[in-house]
């Protein structure tokens, strides 16, 4: 119990005398998950658009299809892309291993599903008179998907938010593809990982308290966002 | 009819939702600047009809020409050109003036805006400052139903679908509106498709109007409709027996054909009977309303035959003649083998 | 009661096979159940300090004599050894095939070679930074050609492979590692041999001071076993690619 | 008035959207067992008042007291027994025989529940093995309209609150809703509340009539109001221009109200005009229809004075002596000083 | 590359030769994901209910934290609930330490931001009229709740999936909390995460195959419950 108390001080303490490896793992976390979203939001949106908008023959297989792929484990997506961008693999010439563009990459796969199942599960709630409403008043299909995301533009939040918290915290992809190198690649969720096995246990809740912090501000400068 | 004048030909177009036809119409001509009303009762595929004419659906058989060229959704020529007034009107959850400014917008068309939007508001009889800035959802029924109708006026269309564009509206507005579809057609050379059960409204507005009837259309106007079941009554004959004891006589259909239609100019009007002929049928009721065609003069008079309900146009002559005012009891005339079946 | 025995233990013995190998002998032998939960070792010591555990199987000498002397732990038992070797590629870019261990060092800080370290504080990186302070060389931490991965020995190893970089290991990890490899291990072993690199796994039982409802006696008793010839005759026959991976040493 | 017999007695009433009072409401009592016609114009509060006799809605100040008692929402006593229909009929994502059982669901009352909406389909006139597996999209307004009254009759309730039931109904359909509106009263002792622009169909089922302007109430009925801008016209007299140059001359109001009321009784209907008394008003217009009040046998008659429109009750021997029939150019008279400002 | 055919294999290798330790790992993972799912879609939905339906004075607020409990890490959560269960915490005399129990008491924790977060913004979409629709029926306050969700069905399964997908794939919780004991508390992810340490890619590979096949299963037999 005592850690807990102890990493709140050590949280504190940590930001404040601007300790180098905490302020360099908030950065490269701000950096790969910022990234990753914007990848992850310009793809999903207009992907959970078009599942959720249209009735197409295998829309239910595909639905099941991406809810299966929000079950993808990290470590697995970290694998994956291990194997294309290590040096034996198909892209190594890219030199993206133990980078934040590879782990920007696979957080992205990670990030995709859930901004697209949820778009998609959003979109399709919108009533058919909108549908019907824009086609009356001349909107072209741009002006249908723009408009369509802002009617339900809560739920679109709710969707990134919900990838952003997934991104945030995901540790197998950051561990495996960019390999928790001090100073380059550890971002603060490997860096929680790295101290919990080391039985440093208020560390890893300090750099815990961190990160919420970190997802606090971000969620606290979109909540202006939100309704009323 | 000129090809040119058509905005609309539709040709063998039938509908289906799922297994049920609900829109079967062979050939419909609609002139361009004119305004043709809709009347039909619910489930009869008005919505469905004006649905295909935007554009926003395709017929499942058959095909739309407009302007004399086939068309179909999101083509470029229809999109800004042809407008609808869906019978829910859906708001955009932003406030009244963007929803109302949102065609232009899409249409990149941003000059004098705030004034568009105002005079539009005017047009509906709703004020600016009081309703501009009220969200989507800050409005009564009434006043819903008007913005979207101004959202629709402001782009001055070529074509107008207006599906029960009064139907919560009171009566000023009904007339603001009524006054806003003429110019319309007036000032820039609308034409107006516009489906109501507002008939003494509708009559006051459509140079014409179509009678839809389970996806049938018929082209003579409001039609007195008489439905299933019928009994035989003889060889020739079958018969529609009214709860109170009355009977319409009607010359048998062909097998296939289940409801019958009796043209308004077979109906005479009369304050006593005759001998009974045996084909004439006589039917004693009252007169319900009487609303003035204002176009033509001539009086529209709902005549109630127990639970039916007969429409005549009445001149005013006949009126004065057979001293004629709602609630007078009345005589309905028309022979047996004056109807159609459909 | 008789929950069985919960023990934590550090990565390498569970990465390498070894507990699962050795473990149902014990349980045969006694009729004791064991669990085990294989963490770092600082975590490791932190269960048992926190009294979650019954037994302890780790290897930093150093970090566990402190930990008896701070009234956590109770007996230490030495069970068997393997030892570290620091590896690299084939063509050694910096030359230190052959070299002793502190030359070797300075030779690759004055190459600037990539070095990986675990740099988590586990018994082989301990044993790693006692390596460089031998050698007279301030410990590197931001350097770019130093690189801490803060993993354990196999993702370690395998930084440094992608990296063509120089690293200490186990012994035991190394093999493995070559084992996965089919035998064409990139990374080969350049430096080795030296008494320092020894590296000593114990068997430490809990204080029951410390942790009164932890079961000491049967701690005690896998400690006996596990310096039992038996057991350290099962040690010894545990093998990859034909080679042993710990050298039992009980006294 | 016996309190026994009221249904609802409102105190005080008055609701707020924001900073703006859209009801005021000093006193109202309703009946048990009556059938009052709410009217106004769009924005005037019908559907405001509604809710809150409905208890789905507190009101900013005042308390309803019903059955002499003070209620609030989900109190027990209300819940089971006052139903609303509401403006926009909201059907659940179910097909329409659940959406109609509904109700009957949460009561825990299932006995018959086959039966009974077949009946409750039957009374709105939807033929149950057609309607009754569609799901809540796959009808037409009209038909979704019905569905949801007959969601609301199935439930027997004490009090039947309907905010425009035959705003998108056909005029068969419309009937059908009478007779069940009176149905329930008659059979069950319902009081019902309905919200309606059809005045002559209002009319036809109401036993009184309640105007709404602006949030406040009339128990008058139907009003004929003025509404501004007005001009100075003499010491006295202010003036409401029409656009065709004739003038309504009105005696002027205390500061604070600026809309005029002129009560129907205050109205008389000539075929010539007088010589000018100066505070008469001699108004120039035509009738544009005539409706049956079923119940009284007078002719409700709507004059259009240019943009205005006038509502007269008018007997049959009025009619007759005049010859009017719609159409008919008409002079409406009125003294200046026959108005009430509100 | 050739490790991800070879994982191809080698998964059904795994699932087919009925190899134990993978079966008590499945058998592991459905069990304390399903306890996780029930509580915390019991827990979740209501609360979700609550958040999205009512309007009160400090729902951004309330909104913000519940966005920020998304981003929760899971060793974050690992630590903070071993810290009332570790023998020396609060929970101790419960032994729930390195038990299944742990795990989903951790999970349930991860689970219920993402089903209400998701829950609420789906409530909050729904329209007006249909409120003011079930009061006027009659509908007491369970019965607003019940239907209510059930009107926006959708939504909720994308809540349930979304939630689903972060439990199954989750490895700090069970890590810290289940000490990932071999044939009790291994996890599939826990055993990805060992096999990945020990290089072992071909295995990580394989199980998490064997875990996305569970999750398309799963969502498989879900799929019923969709639109269309
Ligand atoms: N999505 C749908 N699926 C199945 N049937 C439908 C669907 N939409 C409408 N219908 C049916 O098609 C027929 C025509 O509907 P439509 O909406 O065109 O009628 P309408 O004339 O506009 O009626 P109303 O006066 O009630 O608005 C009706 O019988 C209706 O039940
Ligand atoms: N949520 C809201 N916020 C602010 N103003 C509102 C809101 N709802 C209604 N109003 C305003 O309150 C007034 C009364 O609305 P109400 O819906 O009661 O009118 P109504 O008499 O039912 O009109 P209609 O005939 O159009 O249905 C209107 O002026 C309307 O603009
Ligand atoms: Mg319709
Ligand atoms: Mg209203």
């Amino acid at each position: 119990m005592d850690y807990i108390v102890a990493g709140f001080f050590k949280a504190f303490e940590l930001l404040i005398s601007g300790d180098n490896a905490t302020w360099s793992a908030v950065w490269v976390t701000l950096k790969i998950s910022t990234i990753s979203m914007l990848l992850s939001i310009g793809a999903g949106l207009p992907c959970g658009f078009l599942i959720g908008y249209f009735d197409f023959k295998y829309k239910k297989h595909l639905r099941t299809l991406l809810d299966t792929m929000l079950a993808l484990p990290t470590v697995f997506i970290g694998l994956a892309v291990y194997a294309f961008i290590s040096h034996h693999g198909p892209l190594g010439e890219l030199g993206l291993l133990f980078t934040l563009t590879g782990i920007a990459i696979g957080q992205t796969i990670l990030a995709f599903p859930i901004v697209t199942a949820i778009t998609a599960s959003t979109i399709e709630s919108i009533d058919d008179d909108l549908k019907l409403t824009l086609v009356s008043l001349g909107a072209g299909k741009r002006n249908i998907l723009a408009t369509c995301l802002w009617e339900v533009r809560y739920g679109i939040l709710a969707a990134a938010v919900t990838a952003y918290g997934r991104v945030l915290t995901e540790v197998g992809i950051s561990m495996m593809v960019g390999g928790n190198i001090k100073y380059h690649t550890r971002t603060i969720t490997t860096a929680i990982a790295l101290e919990t096995n080391k039985g440093m246990f208020a560390d890893g809740i300090a750099l815990g308290l961190v990160l919420i912090s970190i997802a606090f501000i971000v969620n606290l400068s979109l909540s202006f966002l939100r309704k009323q | 009819m000129n090809k040119k004048t058509l905005a609309y030909h539709l040709k063998d177009i039938q509908h289906f939702y799922g297994n049920t036809k609900v829109l079967d119409i062979d050939d419909l001509k609609i002139q361009k600047g004119s305004i043709t009303g809709l009347i039909g009762p619910n489930g009869s595929g008005k919505s469905t009809l004006l649905k295909l004419l935007a554009f926003a659906q395709k017929p499942t058989c058959g095909h739309i020409l407009y302007n004399g060229q086939k068309e179909f959704p999101f083509s470029p020529t229809i999109r800004s050109k042809v407008t609808l007034l869906t019978q829910k009107p859906y708001l955009l959850k932003r406030n009244v003036f963007e929803n109302i400014a949102y065609g232009l917008n899409i249409r990149k068309d941003k000059r004098h805006l705030k004034e568009k939007v105002k005079k539009a508001l005017r047009t509906v009889g709703l004020n600016f400052e009081v309703f501009a800035h009220r969200k989507w959802h800050e409005l009564s029924g009434g006043e819903a139903q008007r913005v979207a109708m101004a959202a629709r006026l402001i782009l001055k269309p070529e074509v107008l679908l207006l599906d029960e564009p009064i139907a919560s509206v009171d009566t000023k507005s009904a007339k603001l509106i009524r006054e806003a579809s003429l110019k319309a057609r007036d000032n820039w050379g609308a034409t107006l498709v516009i489906a109501s059960h507002d008939l003494q409204w509708l009559y006051s507005i459509s140079d014409m109007q179509l009678s839809i009837f389970k996806g049938n259309i018929f082209s003579t106007g409001m039609e007195n409709i008489i439905t299933p079941p019928f009994e035989k009554y003889n060889k020739d004959l079958i018969a529609k027996k009214l709860t109170d004891g009355q009977i319409i006589k009607l010359k048998s259909p062909s097998p296939k054909t289940n409801t019958a239609i009796i043209r308004k100019k077979s109906i005479s009007i009369d304050l006593e009977t005759q001998k009974d002929l045996n084909i004439l049928n006589q039917l004693h009721g009252h007169i319900a309303s009487m609303l003035l065609e204002k176009k033509t003069g001539y009086i529209m008079s709902a005549i109630s035959i127990h639970d039916m309900s007969f429409i005549l146009r009445l001149t005013p002559d006949q009126i004065s003649t057979l001293d004629l005012y709602p609630g007078k009891k009345v005589i309905l005339k028309f022979q047996a083998n004056d109807v159609e079946w459909i | 009661g008789n929950k069985g025995l919960m023990m934590a233990t550090t990565t390498s013995t569970d990465g390498t096979g070894l507990l699962d190998y050795l473990i149902p002998y014990f349980e045969k032998e006694t009729g004791n159940m064991l669990k085990w939960t294989a963490t770092g070792t600082g975590k490791a010591l932190k269960l048992g300090q926190n009294c979650d555990v019954d037994v302890l199987l780790v290897h930093a000498p150093p970090s566990e004599k402190k930990y008896i002397a701070a009234g956590y732990g109770k007996d230490r038992r030495e069970v068997m050894y393997n030892d570290f070797v620091i590896i690299g590629p084939k063509h050694d870019p910096a030359k230190i095939k052959g070299k002793n261990i502190s030359d070797a060092l300075t030779a690759i800080k004055n190459k600037q070679a990539v070095f990986t370290s675990r740099g988590d504080d586990s018994g082989t990186n301990k044993k790693e930074k006692l390596l460089w302070k031998n050698a007279g060389i301030e410990m590197p931490d931001k350097e770019a050609w130093y690189l801490q991965t803060g993993q354990g020995m196999q993702a370690t190893i395998n930084v440094c492979q992608e990296k063509m970089g120089y690293t200490m290991t186990d012994r035991g990890s190394y093999i493995k590692y070559e084992s996965q490899k089919g035998g064409h291990a990139p990374l080969k072993i350049l430096v080795e041999g030296d008494s320092i690199l020894l590296n000593q796994y114990s068997v430490l039982t809990l204080n029951p001071n410390n942790c009164p409802n932890a079961n000491y006696t049967l701690a005690l008793q896998f400690s006996d076993w596990m310096a039992s010839q038996k057991a350290q005759n099962l040690i010894k026959d545990f093998r990859l690619l034909g080679k042993e991976l710990f050298i039992p040493n009980a006294k």
